[in-house]
């Protein structure tokens, strides 16, 4: 089913702000870019790959659309994703 | 209401939305900037914010703090470079007993700090940067459901 | 400090008091003149002290306050009559870390309704007139030894 | 022994200040006045049957030259006494 999707071409267009040491890791505040990632959780890992980002996932959360979301979250089409690194507020 | 602000904090403006004559106690708390943080020496900070989501869980726990019986309750972050002693937050409560308004104003800063998406760069006296609680990678606490 | 004043109190002037660059949280607590008491509406009311010993108390429990590893604590309690929304007293608390100048503002204001000798004489909207606590002849908690 | 004393002469003159609920009683903020009492309790119970306070010693406390002292310390000659209503600071 994932090979067959993917054949069918699963890519979409993103939108992903980058914050604090993410920002700082990645060089700028945001980009719209394609990919084949299904979940936030696998964006993370495809982006990580390819910059570097020293968090782990599991030290950081993410929002989708503006609200927290779970790191299973489906991907779609103009979504907007941000990844949030420990915040200190306050 | 929960805001951010890039310019200087008014404190008197955000006491006198509390004022109501039924308040009998006010509790404020503001964070300021320290000159040291885990023993080094800081010389000036800077706040960036994820607005949208940011005024979003702020609000949302402003609402949540009701649960003690207060009367009125904001709360004001800052944005952007701050110096040593500048004000980076500020709490305001309001309530008929003071019980309450303590209770309520720690809730709310506690909760800001564990899960309003901000963060707080360092900078120390040899000019290094450090984006805190990034450096260690601790395990956030906001919400995340990871 | 803890002091008494017939005037209205400057609580821009006190909170100068307890800022130090070491300082990275500040707790003020503000008692407001209510327009209602348990059931009646108030109009007014009187706050008279026993000016020795209620600088003597006060200034102890400021003392005592230092337990907490605060940095600096102060308290001002006005006197003589005062109108609803009046502030009538304020305690104002520093400390490196928030959770510290939280429990030190609490312990101080709780201490000081406790154990300072001051009085307050309720004025409601029939005219009578009540000095709180005293009507009931209520046990009272400061310190008395008998 | 007491009544020796009493005999003797054990009156002394004390200052006392009112405040609050007892002033309102008494009708004065400070007097100062002879008694034979030789306990700050006894001087309560003096001037409570003299002037009818409401307040009974067990509802206040009491102060001796400015310190808070117990119902049972000694008066001495020139002593300032202050008896304390139930406060209400804050």
């Amino acid at each position: 089913m994932e090979v067959l999707a993917h054949l069918a071409g699963n890519g979409k267009t993103v939108r992903v702000d980058y914050f604090a040491l993410l920002k700082e890791q990645r060089g700028l505040a945001s980009e719209k870019l394609q990919t084949n990632s299904s979940t936030v959780l696998e964006l993370y890992e495809e982006l990580q790959g390819r910059y570097g980002f020293s968090l782990k996932h599991s030290s950081i959360a993410v929002a989708l659309n503006d609200e927290f979301a779970d790191w299973s979250e489906k991907l779609s089409e103009s979504d907007k994703v941000v990844f949030i690194p420990p915040v200190a507020g306050g | 209401m929960f805001s951010l602000s890039s310019k200087p904090i008014d404190a008197d403006a955000l006491k006198s939305l509390v004022n109501t004559q039924q308040a009998g106690a006010y509790v404020a708390f503001e964070g300021w900037v320290r000159d040291h943080n885990e023993g080094r020496q800081v010389t000036g900070l800077e706040y960036e914010a994820y607005e949208a989501l940011a005024v979003k869980e702020g609000n949302k726990i402003l609402e949540e703090a009701q649960k003690f019986s207060i009367l009125k309750a904001h709360c004001v972050h800052r944005t952007g470079a701050l110096k040593i002693g500048d004000m980076a937050v500020m709490v305001v409560v309001s309530s008929a007993h003071r019980k309450e308004a303590f209770v309520a104003c720690e809730f709310i800063i506690n909760e800001i700090k564990k899960r309003v998406p901000i963060w707080k760069r360092e900078t120390y006296a040899d000019g290094s940067t450090s984006w805190v609680n990034c450096a260690h990678g601790h395990k956030t606490a906001h919400g995340a459901k990871s």
